[in-house]
């Protein structure tokens, strides 16, 4: 059940800079609905960034990372055509990818 | 080929007039529903609404004095001391609530003093539609008189001013009088935060 | 045969391993800690040396608490991961980024504060530690829009 | 939280410091603008303009938004304006939920069962109204001012602001009525003068940081005349599309750079 990413990847001067807009409502469990009751954890935890097939970022996050996650990220060099893909998981076993190409 | 444009000249002439309030009312009868205790009469203008829509929140000085005087009547003073307890005083300062069609008709309602004016030196997040109200006591002191005017003011100010921005608290229904006797307590006891 | 048997063998650790490495991935004491001491120390950080080498782009008032914006860069050359630390959160770690070679240690995000905070930054390079710290100010808002 | 403290020391400071937090908390609005996740609404707002709905089964991509059949391009900086079809002037909003009805074959009872939504579900017409209005970024706002029913909705527009109501005795002046006041903390501007709709207007419909939900005009419009302590406004009404007209033609010519975001 989980929401749309979108991703953009351009080449800057020297780096591709990678943009990933995730869809995720980041509950850090303290929150209350508006019948009072608290709302479960629920968070991304593990993000990672793969460059044509290999990883190159590996990370970890916490519920403190606003809701609707916006990362960037800079990767070396980097050519037209390159493909780059991010994925998570989240505490409670959901799981989301997105692909794109450098433009 | 001139027809066209003089149609559109015939057309255009009735709709360049300026709506009156009263037709403003009838639009807004057709394009509104009732939702909660929020109800159509409500979009009813009355002779205070209707008079500084007119004129732009700019009565003629003879108007306003007459209004201004009918709207005092509707202010029930109650007999005694009117200055209640200032720590109620700030709660109800403080909340914004009431009167919307989202809150509970039973529910106490809040002044939302702050969202206009600065009151507790203590809180900053402050509105500047209204004057700031910090200190007020401290120059007016407690008498009999300054109880009443601030009781009547917060019970009806257009009592006082007939275009003023601030709601009409108590003759809505919005404060009950004892709630507005704890914001008198609230701008004029010496131990408020707001005389400190 | 032995060759076989043994790529045989990797291959099947891995397809094991590798869900439970990415679900393992998350550390969960460090993220648990509810200081940023504990934290760092779950980490296995231990002195971070101060340096001008990592830096912290942040608004210094966030009008906003729930949408804090940080931009993270370090300048120490081998950096292999960023950790971003915020003191006076209810559990201050708030991610840890390890970069592989293709990646330059860099990251824009968008995080929460419960309230003003110092927010840190350690860069993690050849086994050493180098911290940044930039406070960041959180205020309230009327109603809005 | 300690708002407090830190508002009392900006209290304590001098001037100059007061313009360096108005400074900073620019800065803080244009990081937030660089990193919103107002994509994903445009990005939701797209599947659904081609998905197909209703009766019809059909997607809104035949819908004329003004330039033409599924023309999106400068379609939203040209609203609201008069349509011939409709025989009124509407807004984004009000012309999506008519070709809804007339397209897809849904009633209007459906069609805006839900408009406004939360952030755990945005509802169709925040998503939609993300991702048109994006298609006129960097152009100039340019409602409709020529026809009679266009000029009569801008007379109306103007009156509504001004029309005291509801058991609080306001109109949009009260608030939006004087320079340079606020209400809390909010700035509050005074959308009759150009130099103040200009930027507001230019930057609706918005992501809205404090409810990571996105928010419309109609929306805006509601939530005003529930703070009003008026009945509620029926979605796309006259009155509202009057207002959203009014003070989109006061700040005609701005280049429209939204979706934005809100506090």
């Amino acid at each position: 059940m989980a929401g749309p990413m979108k991703m953009r990847a351009t080449l800057g001067q020297g780096f591709t800079e990678v943009r990933v807009l995730m869809t995720h409502p980041m509950e850090t469990g303290q929150r209350k609905d508006s019948d009072g009751k608290l709302v479960p954890m629920h968070f991304i935890q593990n993000l990672t960034v793969k460059l044509n097939g290999k990883t190159v970022v590996d990370a970890q996050i916490s519920q403190a990372v606003s809701r609707n996650p916006v990362f960037s990220f800079r990767l070396k060099g980097g050519a037209k055509g390159d493909k780059i893909e991010v994925a998570w998981l989240d505490n409670q076993g959901d799981s989301n990818s997105t692909e794109s190409a450098v433009a | 080929m001139t027809r066209p444009l003089i149609l559109a000249a015939l057309f255009a002439a009735p709709a360049l007039a300026e709506p009156t309030p009263a037709d403003v009312q009838k639009q807004m009868q057709r394009d509104f529903h009732p939702r909660g205790q929020a109800t159509m009469e409500r979009l009813a203008q009355d002779g205070v609404q209707r008079v500084c829509t007119e004129t732009r929140d700019r009565p003629p000085a003879q108007v306003a004095k007459a209004l201004e005087a009918d709207q005092m009547k509707t202010i029930a003073f109650p007999e005694g001391s009117l200055m209640g307890d200032w720590k109620r005083g700030e709660a109800i300062a403080q909340s914004g609530r009431g009167m919307t069609w989202n809150d509970k008709p039973g529910d106490a309602a809040g002044g939302s003093c702050y969202n206009c004016h600065q009151l507790s030196p203590k809180e900053l997040s402050y509105g500047t539609i209204g004057p700031s109200l910090q200190g007020f006591g401290k120059t007016r002191g407690t008498s009999a008189e300054v109880q009443r005017y601030v009781f009547g003011k917060i019970y009806n100010a257009k009592a006082y001013n007939l275009c003023s921005q601030m709601p009409r608290l108590g003759a809505s229904g919005t404060l009950t009088p004892e709630q507005i006797k704890d914001l008198v307590g609230l701008l004029l006891d010496p131990a408020s935060p707001v005389n400190q | 045969m032995n060759r076989i048997r043994r790529a045989l063998l990797a291959a099947l650790v891995i397809c094991i391993a590798r869900p439970r490495a990415a679900l393992a991935a998350w550390n969960k004491d460090a993220f648990g800690a509810k200081t940023a001491g504990d934290a760092l120390k779950s980490l296995g950080i231990g002195n971070a040396a101060p340096s001008k080498e990592v830096t912290i782009d942040a608004p210094e008032i966030a009008e906003n608490g729930a949408v804090v914006p940080i931009e993270i860069t370090s300048n120490v050359p081998g950096t292999t991961a960023l950790i971003v630390v915020i003191d006076n959160n209810p559990f201050p770690l708030i991610a840890r980024f390890d970069f592989k070679e293709n990646a330059l240690p860099f990251v824009k995000v968008n995080v929460k504060m419960g309230e003003t905070s110092d927010v840190r930054v350690i860069a993690e390079a050849g086994g050493k530690h180098y911290v940044a710290t930039r406070e960041v100010k959180v205020t309230i808002g009327g109603c809005g829009g | 939280m300690k708002p407090i403290a830190l508002l009392a020391a900006l209290a304590l400071t001098g001037a100059a410091q007061a313009q360096d937090t108005a400074k900073e908390i620019q800065r803080y609005r244009q990081m937030i603008a660089e990193g919103s996740p107002v994509e994903l609404f445009e990005f939701a707002g797209e599947e659904l303009w081609k998905r197909p709905q209703g009766p019809s089964n059909v997607s809104l991509e035949k819908c004329d938004l003004g330039r033409g059949p599924g023309v999106l391009k400068g379609a939203y900086a040209r609203l609201p304006r008069y349509f011939k079809d409709a025989d009124r002037v509407m807004d984004l909003e009000t012309r999506l939920l008519h070709c809804m009805t007339t397209l897809q074959g849904r009633s209007e009872k459906d069609a805006a069962a839900r408009v406004f939504g939360t952030a755990d579900r945005p509802a169709e017409m925040e998503s939609l109204s993300a991702y048109i209005a994006a298609q006129s970024r960097g152009m100039k706002l340019d409602p409709g001012v020529s026809h009679p029913k266009e000029k009569q909705s801008i007379e109306l527009g103007r009156a509504l602001y001004f029309q005291r109501a509801g058991a609080w005795d306001f109109s949009c002046a009260s608030c939006h009525g004087e320079e340079g006041k606020r209400i809390r903390m909010q700035d509050l501007p005074v959308l009759y003068k150009p130099q103040f709709a200009r930027p507001v207007i230019a930057s609706w419909p918005a992501y809205r940081l404090s409810t990571s939900g996105f928010i419309t005009l109609q929306w805006r419009m509601n939530d005003c005349y529930r703070q009003m302590r008026t009945p509620e406004p029926n979605f796309g009404s006259d009155t509202t599309v009057a207002l959203i007209h009014f003070m989109t033609v006061t700040a005609r010519g701005e280049t429209y750079r939204g979706p934005g975001n809100k506090r």
